[in-house]
């Protein structure tokens, strides 16, 4: 049964670079493309959508990439989380792109736009992905493809963090590889299937975990695991929705939704904890969660902290997978869209704060809460959310994922969740004070908002994660969805 | 660079000195080189295309296609040359004052006209004469040349007498592709490339063959003469402006003598 | 047959060789040169291989010994004095 | 109105006779074209010109029939002179010669435009020698690709050879250092093929290879066996400048003309390494001394790996960087042979393909880089990606090709090559594969940073580059693209054919 | 005695091949090493030359009127037929190896390896 749908969701944004580059000189055309090719893909992920609920798995396989395997995109729940979440806010994205590339009259736009466009599709085809090599295909292609943006200053160190990047994803590339090809080597033809396809490969346990390792590194790059992230602060350089892009959307969500796939559907959570990795995948992403809000901490400019936020958050997914319990599971793949609506919101409101104000560093911000009330409401909303404040989305996965740590015998970690929430709290809550609460009081307040398509789409995403927060199915079924996929995981569906 | 050349000269010393006594003896008849195929070449060639120099057979014919692309080797090395040293001077048919610049002098040029018209018909002779004795395309072609560049040698570097170098080229060029012809009619008759016993000519195989085998000699010595007496142009002729200094310094030698 | 010949044959060979690469003026040793490929040439014939035999004679005695000293008048301003 | 009269069936097998008869013509065509070139060219330059092309093409369409016809009917022979072998001499194209012929054709047909067109710029008026030079290499490689016998393919060797060095040779005045050079290691490698086969010739009294193949068993265990092959690999090994013998290489692809760079870097290494595959493969079956020769030179092609692609990151100049690049990526395709199952020397073939379109794109590019600012090195190709966004495009695109990123076709190259290794348990060589992807990220993101990243330098001199010298560039891009999405129609189509049954399925 | 005869045109041609090798790949003199190449080439025809040889047998031209001659009575013509070609092969490397040099004295002024490439540094300074 060949549907194309996911297939057109891959292309429709592959198919408008063409029309972006041409449309160099006239800036509405091109943006008019990016719009045209956001909504229609945000339809075709979203036609997906019922089949998916109602339990199908809508897939079509196209050309052959190598012998026994194609180039194969399957809609399976898991999937159309992270494309539901990758298509919506491309569209937000896109609109506060515009306002904010025209307000700061940024340069080479139009290459900004294309490579957005390739990075949109990536992310699509990685979530729609069926088996490693096709995963591994769009992958690079978003590595290639995020390039561009890192580098978009083209200052100097923009060009530094660019070679960071580079250095970083390239030797993970090797390491992704050598995995990918060890994986069909020892099951040929083998597609992602929930609860893993390597158990019957016959493989030693010893083989087994190199294999998870080289795994992990070569994916772990991306989701900015604790000791390979040292690329993500970096590429701090690039714009604001670059950087939004990169945390919420992309790069950093494929690389977590990457290690749910190599740990839930290419290993299992049964193998995982045969051949003893799941206990150190999850120490390591405790050790991430709590290293990286400490980081975040210590950091005084508002990129650098949100960016540390990242890496601390990001580790809640991989946790969840590692964990391997329903719950555990069904948290972590619910987070991939709370924190992509939260944390976008946090960049888009630092990106606004940055248009008005030039402000980059925290100290700045006070009283700004009065000048900017819708930016940095929707900041405190999506920050509360983060640290998992009931009725926010954040709480939704964290006390999913707790549930999942205390089923899966491992309790400890409930505690990491507990002191991670303080922590983030900690790191949060000076930036809210500041701005609301610091500053001359004696100034007369004025409202002082910027361009409707630079606070627009920071409140919407923030209303969205409230919504989430209170009705995890609302609009997308993410919350039915996770649990779909973690149910079938681990043989509970 | 050089320790690394002793290194390869040493491995390789190593490698023949090694291997060296596993070889067939020489002078073995029951080596395997003298009895696989080269039975057939010695005791099939007269009957084959009734020409007794075996040599012979197996280069014109039996192997008739190594020796076109022999042939087509010579010529890309007289191409070769013409590219990297070019036509500097251009050549005049008879000699000039300054031609004899260096070789000129009685003796030898008495001597040259003598020796000559000799070698030219002695090439002749290797030429036609190498189905039956030693001899053939090569050794004619070069004897030819080197007839040539003999007069080239006593009359002076831009001498053209003979064939010039325009013609040198086109000769070289000819010659190969005479032999190229050969095998294209036949090719072109539906036969194999190269089959000379598919020539039309009315005569027995065998003797086709034999034809075959002249004409194909003859472009052989036609591309040898002619990219030898190339390439000895390339090597010797002289840049212009190399020899506009010779002429004058040499000229300012003989006013500061008288 | 007549061994002892052709390994004398050899060793002259191989002298007249060493003689050409180490002669201390370029010309002589391009002289050594011909005077290798005609050695070669008449062992090609104590070997049996005449048209072998002739041909190095007529191409690599000859031609290409014009040929090296042509090359040699062209290249011999300072060359030849420096040559080794 | 005869065609009428016969059976569709049966107009088929004329045509599929036709061709048999016409395979030799793939080496011919070139060879007699160059034989008339000088002497047309004495009257018209031009004509000469439209004749050499003319020969190409039809070249290229040639090879594509024969191509077609042994995928379909199986291996073609040809006996010269009515001679069967191994009396006489034999051409035979199995599925690998099936594969390579068209290629060499390609590349030949490809840049001959560039090559006559840079010809006048680059050197005088020599009454069309550049071009006749040219239609020799094409048939010279040609010659090497579909020949069956050993000895007449040294015969087609040397003439590539020596019209490689006039062809290097007219390039700057550095160049004809650099082709000395290399014409002395290029016959030391050519006698050093001459004696091996002296050798198997003394041991088995044929040069034909598949009667070779035949008697070889008998005598494999000879000490003279071993010292043939030992010499015709280290004579190969030097023509495909593997890495202690890749000395030569970096200066010819330096100073050569641009016209001719991009078939000789696509195509010379390749044809050697293609010519290495048959003695391994095809004379010795892998067998005894063969298989030994494999697992060492496995070794020795890792080596050359690393050291190529370290050896590029310190070059400033692009064509020396390429050049080294090219010394890297020839030992991808022999550590595929060496690692020797399906997967491993599919992925080897499948690179000399690749790696061919790849290489010479690059080349494609730089010469109109080269061709706009009279300069190759990193700093002179800094910010022209916004002149010439479409060649900058094509050298990207090519350059991440050689990287490995998919669907790009060096990538699936790469994919079956670590496939095999992976197969086979040859960890090391599989961390080697890695290592230089990254190395190769390193030096060309160098390139890459400044064609886009950095602003052009005002005062350097700007010319328009000429289209015949952009759209190989573009087409070879194009094909980049096309041979990585579409690889395993590729792949399906020769490749059961060359590892038989127990190939990937 | 005969054991040593047997055998020792390979030991000759070994030591030719090292001689020629090594004045290719080491010597300064760029001329010499052309000179060597050659010396190298012979030695790879007298390598053939030799395994062609056939005791009892003559030089392959069989006399006049004899129509079936007996292949123990002649030398192996193949090789012979090989070497001409290696010899015209040779000769034509050194016409453009010559040539070669000629331009490059014309640009460079020196055919020493060790100045010329002094001169090429200097100039690329």
């Amino acid at each position: 049964m060949n549907d194309t749908r996911p297939l057109w969701a891959v292309l429709v944004s592959l198919a408008a670079v063409g029309p972006i580059l041409l449309s160099d000189k006239r800036p509405n055309l091109r943006e008019a493309w990016s719009f045209i090719a956001a909504a229609l893909k945000f339809g075709f992920v979203v036609s997906l959508l019922p089949a998916v609920l109602a339990g199908g798995t809508p897939e079509c396989k196209l050309l052959d990439l190598a012998p026994g395997i194609a180039l194969h995109l399957r809609a399976d729940p898991a999937g159309m989380v992270f494309a539901l979440l990758a298509s919506t806010l491309w569209i937000v994205t896109t609109l506060y792109s515009i306002g904010y590339m025209r307000g700061g009259k940024s340069p080479h736009q139009t290459a900004y736009f294309a490579s957005f466009a390739v990075c949109v599709s990536s992310a699509i085809g990685i979530a729609f992905a069926a088996n490693p090599l096709t995963f591994l295909l769009f992958f690079e292609l978003l590595t290639v493809a995020t390039y561009p943006l890192v580098v978009h200053n083209r200052s100097e160190e923009a060009v530094r963090g660019g070679r960071k990047y580079l250095a970083y994803t390239f030797i993970a590339a090797q390491c992704l590889l050598v995995a990918v090809v060890w994986s069909t080597f020892l099951v040929p033809g083998a597609t992602f299937q929930a609860g893993g396809f390597l158990a019957a490969s016959g493989a030693t346990p010893a083989q087994l975990r190199i294999l998870l390792l080289l795994f992990m590194i070569g994916i772990g790059v991306k989701a900015a695991i604790m000791p390979l992230h040292g690329w993500l602060p970096a590429a701090m350089v690039a714009p604001t929705p670059v950087s939004a892009l990169l945390h919420a959307v992309a790069v950093v969500k494929a690389g977590a939704f990457g290690c749910v796939r190599v740990l839930v559907f290419i290993f299992g959570p049964s193998l995982l904890r045969e051949i003893g990795m799941d206990w150190l995948i999850a120490s390591v992403a405790a050790a991430t969660i709590v290293g990286g809000s400490l980081r975040a901490l210590g950091e005084d400019n508002l990129k650098r902290r949100l960016a540390y936020s990242t890496v601390s958050q990001l580790s809640y997914i991989v946790l969840g997978a590692a964990l391997g319990s329903p719950a555990a599971i069904a948290g972590a793949i619910f987070h991939i869209a709370a924190h992509g609506f939260m944390k976008i919101t946090l960049f888009f409101c630092a990106g606004s704060i940055y248009t008005r104000t030039h402000y980059t560093e925290i100290a700045q911000l006070a009283g700004l809460g009065k000048r900017m009330p819708i930016t940095m409401g929707a900041f405190t909303l999506a920050a509360l959310g983060l640290a998992g404040t009931p009725l926010l989305a954040g709480f939704v996965s964290k006390w999913n994922l707790a549930l999942g740590a205390i089923h899966s015998g491992n309790e400890v970690f409930v505690a990491i969740l507990v002191l991670s929430a303080f922590l983030n709290f900690a790191y949060f809550f000076p930036i809210v004070y500041t701005a609301f609460f610091e500053g001359d009081k004696g100034e007369t307040v004025r409202f002082d908002e910027t361009h409707v398509a630079v606070w627009l789409p920071p409140a919407l995403t923030a209303v969205a994660a409230l919504a989430l927060g209170m009705f995890p199915d609302f609009f997308w079924s993410f919350y039915t969805l996770a649990w779909t996929a973690a149910k079938a995981a681990t043989g509970l569906g | 660079m050089r320790s690394l050349s002793w290194i390869a000269v040493l491995f390789t010393g190593v490698v023949l000195f090694y291997t060296a006594p596993s070889l067939p003896p020489i002078g073995d008849p029951e080596s395997p080189a003298s009895s696989h195929v080269s039975p057939y070449y010695i005791e099939n060639s007269v009957s084959d295309m009734a020409t007794p120099n075996l040599v012979t057979t197996v280069v014109t014919d039996y192997r008739g296609y190594d020796t076109l692309g022999e042939t087509t080797v010579i010529m890309t090395a007289g191409l070769a040359c013409l590219l990297i040293l070019g036509f500097w001077t251009p050549m005049r048919r008879h000699p000039t004052e300054t031609d004899r610049l260096s070789f000129g002098s009685p003796v030898l040029d008495a001597a040259a006209r003598l020796l000559v018209p000799y070698i030219l018909l002695f090439a002749l002779y290797v030429l036609f004469h190498g189905h039956h004795s030693p001899g053939g395309g090569f050794q004619g072609g070069t004897l030819l040349a080197a007839g040539v560049i003999l007069v080239r040698l006593v009359r002076g570097r831009d001498c053209g007498w003979g064939v010039d170098r325009e013609q040198a080229v086109r000769l070289a060029c000819s010659g190969a592709f005479l032999y190229y012809a050969v095998g294209l009619i036949t090719m072109l008759m539906g036969h194999l490339f190269l089959d000379y016993s598919k020539l039309p000519l009315p005569l027995t195989a065998a003797m086709r063959r034999n034809m075959g085998i002249l004409g194909v000699e003859i472009g052989v010595t036609v591309a040898v003469a002619g990219t030898m007496i190339l390439i000895f142009d390339c090597l010797h002729a002289t840049p212009h402006e190399d020899r506009e200094a010779e002429v004058s310094a040499e000229r300012a030698g003989a006013e500061g003598h008288t | 047959m007549m061994q002892p010949l052709d390994t004398m044959f050899l060793a002259l060979l191989i002298v007249i060789a060493v003689a050409a690469l180490e002669a201390g003026d370029l010309l002589a040793a391009v002289i050594l040169f011909g005077a290798f490929s005609f050695f070669s040439a008449t062992f090609y014939a104590l070997v049996g291989a005449l048209d072998v035999a002739f041909t190095e004679a007529a191409l690599g005695a000859v031609i290409a010994t014009v040929f090296f000293v042509s090359a040699i008048r062209r290249s011999s301003k300072a060359a030849r004095k420096r040559a080794r | 109105m005869l065609l009428d009269a016969v059976p569709f069936q049966d107009t088929i097998g004329l045509a599929a006779q036709l061709i048999r008869r016409a395979m030799p013509a793939m080496v011919l065509i070139p060879l007699g074209a160059a034989m008339l070139s000088p002497i047309l060219a004495a009257r018209s330059p031009r004509a000469a010109r439209f004749f050499g092309g003319g020969a190409l093409l039809l070249n290229f369409f040639l090879s594509l029939l024969v191509s077609n016809l042994v995928w379909w009917q199986g291996p073609i022979h040809y006996h010269f002179g009515g001679w069967a072998p191994p009396i006489g001499i034999e051409y035979s194209v199995d599925a690998v010669g099936a594969m390579m012929a068209p290629l060499v054709a390609f590349f030949a047909l490809l840049s001959f435009a560039s090559a006559s067109r840079l010809e006048k710029e680059w050197t005088p008026s020599h009454g069309g020698a550049f071009q006749a030079l040219y239609l020799l290499l094409s048939a010279g490689l040609m010659g090497i690709v579909v020949t069956g016998d050993l000895f007449n393919l040294y015969v087609f060797l040397e003439i590539s050879s020596l019209s490689t060095y006039a062809l290097v040779a007219a390039g700057e005045d550095r160049a004809k250092v650099a082709a000395f050079r290399y014409l002395i290691i290029g016959s030391v490698a050519a006698t050093f093929w001459v004696f091996g086969l002296g050798y198997l010739y003394a041991l088995t009294g044929t040069l034909n290879m598949a009667d070779m193949a035949e008697r070889l068993p008998a005598v494999i265990g000879s000490r003279a066996a071993v010292a043939g092959l030992a010499f015709i690999v280290a004579g190969l090994a030097i023509k495909m400048a593997l890495f202690p013998l890749h000395g030569w290489q970096p200066d010819a692809y330096t100073y050569a003309p641009p016209g001719a760079m991009p078939f000789i870097s696509a195509i010379m290494a390749k044809v050697s390494a293609y010519a290495l595959f048959r003695v391994l493969y095809d004379v010795f079956l892998k067998a005894g001394p063969a298989g030994e020769a494999l697992e060492l030179l496995g070794w020795v092609a890792a080596l050359s790996i690393l050291a190529g692609s370290v050896l590029a990151l310190g070059q400033r100049d692009i064509r020396r960087m390429l050049a080294y690049s090219s010394v890297a990526q020839i030992g991808y395709v022999l550590l595929g042979f060496s690692i020797g199952n399906a997967f491993a020397v599919t992925g080897a073939l499948l690179h000399m393909v690749n790696h061919a379109v790849m290489k010479s794109c690059c080349f494609a590019a730089l010469g109109a880089f080269r061709a706009k600012t009279g300069r190759a090195d990193v700093d002179g190709v800094a910010g022209l990606a916004k002149e010439m966004p479409w060649t900058a495009a094509a050298f990207t695109i090519a350059a991440l090709g050689i990287i490995g990123i998919p669907p790009l076709c060096g990538f699936f190259s790469k994919y079956y090559l670590i496939r095999g290794a992976v197969q086979a348990s040859a960890w090391p060589f599989v961390a080697v594969f890695g290592v230089s992807s990254v190395l190769g990220t390193v030096y060309f993101f160098r390139i890459i940073e400044s064609l886009y990243l950095r602003s052009a330098d005002q005062g350097a001199k700007r010319e328009i580059a000429p289209l015949s010298v952009i759209a190989p560039a573009l087409l070879l891009a194009g094909l980049v693209l096309a041979l990585g999405v579409f690889s395993q129609d590729v792949v399906g189509n020769f490749v059961p054919i060359i590892v038989g049954a127990g190939g990937p399925s | 005695m005969s054991a040593f005869y047997e055998i020792a045109n390979y030991w000759g041609v070994a030591i030719l091949l090292l001689v020629g090798l090594h004045g290719m790949l080491a010597r300064p003199n760029l001329m010499r090493k052309l000179m060597a190449m050659n010396i190298f080439q012979v030695a790879v025809i007298l390598f053939y030359l030799s395994f062609a040889e056939k005791t009892g047998a003559s030089t392959p031209v069989a006399p006049h009127g004899l129509l079936h001659p007996l292949a123990a009575d002649f030398i192996n013509p193949l090789p012979h037929a090989l070497m001409l070609t290696a010899i015209v092969v040779g000769v034509g490397t050194t016409g453009v190896g010559l040539a070669l040099l000629v331009s490059i004295y014309r640009r460079y002024e020196t055919l020493e390896e060790p100045e010329l490439l002094e001169k090429m540094r200097r100039e690329n300074a």
